[in-house]
């Protein structure tokens, strides 16, 4: 399943991580971002479904990433990341970028507080539900210093 | 023990019990005979097997929400509040996915932050954690029959409790778990699991408790049915096997109304073709049609126009049980209200064309829809049954090995992943891809032809862009584009 | 002059045009020829004749809600708010029930305690009121053609205001208008204000402007088809002698998808066949279906399963024009969001079925409905032509004294009001009176059988009681109990 | 269309003069009502559409009627029932019952503003739209001091 685009290998602009988080089994969501990544020219190492924070730093650890993008749609993410950046910096992942999408939460809520309550967990970039992979492209090439 | 598709000895599932019991401390609490008694006691109104069999004896279409919440009180309430200004006939409860992944500690962690916040945490009811007790109360306050909902690798704790804690049935099943709730759990053991569960079923059943299991295959995306249609005959069959009598056909609705129509005819028939062939024809089998499982549109106008549309489909293939999903669902876990606006716009275009007993079922477009997909479910089934060497789980397995069972899009890394789907001109769903199938050629010229359709309409090939654009379709307003 | 179905003279027409014009000073801003040109500078894609011709041509269903409010800032708003929100294809301004019955002054007062008020107080636009400058103002902020929406015994002055103001249309006609909406104004004197509504369109016409006339025949109220049929073939011949070229057919849905497609399918064939028959063959017909008139459900989720299925029956129907009531249909004059929240709604039931192009034309239920209603038809036309000896007028005139032509609920009380409807037991409506209807036996029987079968499955006689619950049904929630 | 019910002429309850006032056509409603009147033992001269304020108060003199009950759907009540009281007054009719249904008003207002508006002006009894016969044929029975 994991088709890679037309990549073109000078056109490398970063390594990524990609999966879904914890029990979660939202997978067509990721897989068409990853999709989206790989044609512009982003390696994706992905992960699939149910991954511990382990899974995603060793995967990291591994593939020596510049950034993880975490999905969860199930509505459990909170539970699932706390704790993830602290994790990260002893692994000794102290810079890597930390994105996560999906529908965060199972609320109703107020978009500003659940955007919140995420950076404070430690990540870099939080997205509202239904982003389409434009955006994010633009963000990953800002945030990694990309022309 | 190698898995294969034979009836367990009694003694061997009561010694696998002991195992299943000990998962969690509430599995203590589980006694079988005192169960049996307490659903004989039950009236008969609340047994969801039997309210199902009312529904085909009088031609009509009941109506089942899924839906739960976490706590006692809070998944009462909610129950309560679909029975009552819901309308609907039938209720569920929604394991949470914790406790599908049998993550029962977490569970009853986050049923504790959702005690003491007075809000949901969960996004089910954790049957397992609550125990018998904690079931029935919830149980005791209503009048309907209520299944449990979900499928899961290992669902086996969840079934021992709630079933003996007033559940009269079970939605979910082996391979669709495999295909769509699993990463690396290899078949044989989710089916494994299922046999367990099954079991349990066929227990209840020779006691004289009729329980209501419904086969639900594989997740549709941009699925031609034969996709889905196989691997629940597949559930049937493994289900039957293990005396499981009441069975509910799932038929999952992608919007183009021939094929869907088709998929209902088809899938009933060769499902009791199967049962009879396999020795088990005494199996009663209702059908039940659900909404589709992609990105629904957010905006509740469209959504009521999708609820209508998918119910009148239901309707229109004289289905016994419709779901559907709700104008909740692209925004989240739905409230009660949601679901019950939702339910009360289904029973109004119910409401509109129940009575009219409209026939479109000898529909020229049906006819065609049908023969095709009979011819390919027929080509998968009998080529698992043959590499399986007259055993089914065996040939399933292996039938996942070779791609002779396959799925676009799903979440296990077990299986060749080499099938995909693409939309006709008409939004009905084509093999983009056969893989391995084991089709002939005039199956693969049909779906090459109709694909063609859709190219010389639009002007161009389709590819990788136009099934994504597909699974978006619908959220965007058009079947297809 | 004794009124009969013949194309006025110009002069004839001309000299009635001074009274017209006389009737409300605004009448004097109305300068034909200018009007004729400021139509030839509109863009093609503004004119309503021809973009439902275009509809017919690709085989597609444009959308056209009903609506309007008194004040220009205010309809303006409103319009805007439906094209651009709403993504509706078409606009209409609906006529205020003042204007309607041309109490002008009272209009006026209306218009006035609104703008005071800031907040509106008529029930539609004021065309006449507003005057040419007034309409036009509306009209050049849109993008989409507008239509003159409403039937009202006298609408001379407000098409002469309407049309010079930009209107590329109007609904109603000299029928609809008589049963429904007078009192004691004979049908003569209706269909003599409508002939020259009909040449003002013709005159358009003539000077190379198409203009869509939209007939209606008669509103139903749980009545079989051939009661709306029959009038509408008739306002649709008076039309076309004055020189109509664009006639929009109106089918009134009211619920049973095989009668309603049969009205559909029976209404275009008869109404070509007679256009043809009397020499004006070369007018252009196209449909349109609407939602029923009776009383619709308070909750918004009902309504919105309502217009998701009559939008259903439209498309089925393959019609060129699709309107609907709103969710506000119980409550109150639909706000523009309402409005525009229901048209989302259909459209999005047009996303799912339009590309599949589903063919029940040849349904066999169809084909029995099609048959009686064609029969039923004749059956009523032929006899108002022998009785009015050639003349459609004076048959007209004649078969409302006799009963030939008759309506159940009429608000008129110069007609015969004989005949009465109810449903069968799909929800059909049924003969339960004939009246004085020229009908034969066949037709008798087939009506009585259908009704004896609801007598059937109820266990008891229907009555007026049942008359009244027919008319109460849909709201409540079920086409038939 | 006046078809009477099946009335039993020894319980005649009342004269009622009923219809729809202004340019409003809505007549269903109007009709339903009268069927169900004369099926309770009143006696209802029924005026069908169109109807002037003039009209109502000759019928009700000809008549000798104890109520007048007045129809109005299409939203313009407020305007065309204006100074009816005091017409009734002025004709001799001090004591008459005024009776108003339907759909009286055009927008989403609060229910005791319209009817305190309506009583304010001289109606005795001011309907909800969609109110079934019952309810309304026990009010009359009340007004009128009937057992
Ligand atoms: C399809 C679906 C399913 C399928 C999933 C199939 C599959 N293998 O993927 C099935 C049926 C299995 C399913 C199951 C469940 N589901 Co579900 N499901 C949906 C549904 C209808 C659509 C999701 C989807 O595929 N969208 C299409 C893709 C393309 O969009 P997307 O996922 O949003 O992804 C886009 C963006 O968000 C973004 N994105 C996604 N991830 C990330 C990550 C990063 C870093 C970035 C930058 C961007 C990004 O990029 C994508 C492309 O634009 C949604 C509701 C909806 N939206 O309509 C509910 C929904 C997400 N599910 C929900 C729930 C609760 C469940 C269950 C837990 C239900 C239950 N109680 O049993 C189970 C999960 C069990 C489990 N163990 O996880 C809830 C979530 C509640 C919440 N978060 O508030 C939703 C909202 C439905 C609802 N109203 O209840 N579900
Ligand atoms: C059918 C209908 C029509 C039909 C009427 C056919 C006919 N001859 O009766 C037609 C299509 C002709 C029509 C026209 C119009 N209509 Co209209 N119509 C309706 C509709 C859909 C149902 C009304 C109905 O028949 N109900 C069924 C009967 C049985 O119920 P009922 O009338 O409520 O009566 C019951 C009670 O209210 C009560 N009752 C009624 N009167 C009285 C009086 C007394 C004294 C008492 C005690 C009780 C009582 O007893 C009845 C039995 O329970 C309503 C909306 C709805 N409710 O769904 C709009 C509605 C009433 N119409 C409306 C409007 C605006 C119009 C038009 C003015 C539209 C326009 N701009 O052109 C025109 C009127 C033109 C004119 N000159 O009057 C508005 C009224 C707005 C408001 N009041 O806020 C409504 C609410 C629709 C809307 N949302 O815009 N309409």
């Amino acid at each position: 399943m994991n088709k890679p685009g037309g990549i073109n290998p000078s056109a490398r602009k970063g390594i990524l991580v990609t999966g879904v988080i914890g029990e979660d089994v939202h997978v067509t969501g990721i897989r068409i971002l990853e999709h989206a990544l790989r044609k512009a020219g982003f390696i994706v190492h992905s992960l699939g479904i149910h991954n511990s924070q382990e899974d995603f730093i060793n995967a990291a650890i591994e593939t020596n990433a510049d950034a993880i993008m975490i999905s969860s749609l199930a509505g459990h993410a909170q539970l699932l990341v706390e704790g993830f950046r602290d994790k990260c910096i002893e692994a000794g992942l102290e810079d890597i970028l930390l994105y996560i999408g999906g529908q965060l939460v199972i609320h109703a809520e107020d978009w500003d507080n659940i955007e919140k309550s995420f950076k404070d967990l430690g990540f870099d970039r939080v997205y509202k539900p239904f982003v389409l992979p434009e955006p994010v492209i633009a963000d990953l090439e800002n945030d990694l210093g990309l022309p | 023990m190698e898995v294969v598709n034979k009836k367990w000895p009694e003694d061997y599932f009561f010694r696998q019990r002991k195992s299943v019991l000990a998962m969690w401390p509430t599995g203590n609490d589980v006694d079988l005979a005192e169960a049996v008694e307490y659903h004989k006691k039950m009236p008969p109104s609340k047994n969801a097997a039997l309210k199902v069999l009312e529904a085909r004896e009088k031609s009509i279409s009941y109506f089942c929400p899924s839906s739960g919440t976490d706590t006692i009180d809070a998944h009462k309430e909610l129950l309560l509040y679909l029975q009552n200004v819901g309308k609907v006939d039938l209720l569920t409860s929604y394991i949470d996915s914790l406790t599908r992944n049998c993550r029962f500690e977490a569970a009853e962690q986050g049923l504790k932050k959702a005690l003491e916040n007075r809000k949901a945490v969960l996004n089910g009811f954790p049957m397992a954690v609550h125990g018998v007790k904690g079931n029935r109360e919830v149980m005791e306050a209503l009048d309907l029959p209520v299944l449990m909902f979900g499928p899961t690798p290992d669902v086996r704790l969840t079934h021992e409790i709630g079933l003996a804690g007033g559940h009269t049935g079970y939605s979910g099943g082996p391979l669709i778990s495999f295909w769509n709730y699993t990463k690396n759990v290899p078949v044989e053991a989710v089916i494994h699991n299922f046999q367990y569960t099954h079991r349990l079923l066929g227990y209840y059943e020779e006691k004289g408790v009729p329980i209501l299991y419904c086969v639900s295959g594989a997740m549709p995306a941009v699925s031609p049915p034969s996709l889905m249609i196989a691997p629940e005959i597949i559930e049937v069959l493994i289900a039957a096997e293990q005396g499981v009598k009441h069975i509910q056909l799932n038929n999952w609705l992608q919007g183009n109304i021939a094929q869907d129509i088709a998929y209902i005819l088809t899938f009933k028939k060769l499902a009791q073709e199967y049962l009879a062939r396999s020795g088990h024809g005494d199996v009663e089998t209702t059908t039940y049609s659900v909404s589709p499982t992609g990105r629904f549109p957010s905006e509740h106008e469209r959504v009521f126009a999708l609820i209508g549309y998918y119910t009148m489909i239901g309707l229109l293939g004289h289905v016994q049980v419709i779901g559907s999903r709700t104008i909740d669902e692209a925004h989240h876990i739905p409230t009660k209200e949601g679901t019950a606006l939702s339910f009360r716009c289904a029973r109004m275009m119910a409401g509109m064309l129940q009575a009219q007993g409209v026939n479109i079922l000898d529909n020229e477009a049906v006819k065609v829809e049908s023969r095709m997909m009979e011819k390919e479910v027929r080509a998968i089934l009998d080529r698992v049954i043959e590499i399986g060497e007259g055993d089914l789980v065996l040939g399933t397995k292996r039938a996942i090995e070779t791609g002779v069972l396959d799925q676009p899009y799903a979440t296990t890394q077990l299986v060749k992943g080499k099938v995909m789907g693409v939309k006709d001109s008409e939004g009905a769903a084509r093999f983009f891809d056969f893989g391995e199938l084991p089709f002939d050629k005039e199956i693969r010229d049909y779906h090459k032809e109709k694909i063609q359709e859709r190219e010389n309409r639009v002007g161009k090939k389709v590819g990788y862009e136009t099934i994504i654009n597909d699974m978006m379709a619908i959220s965007n307003g058009v079947i297809v584009n």
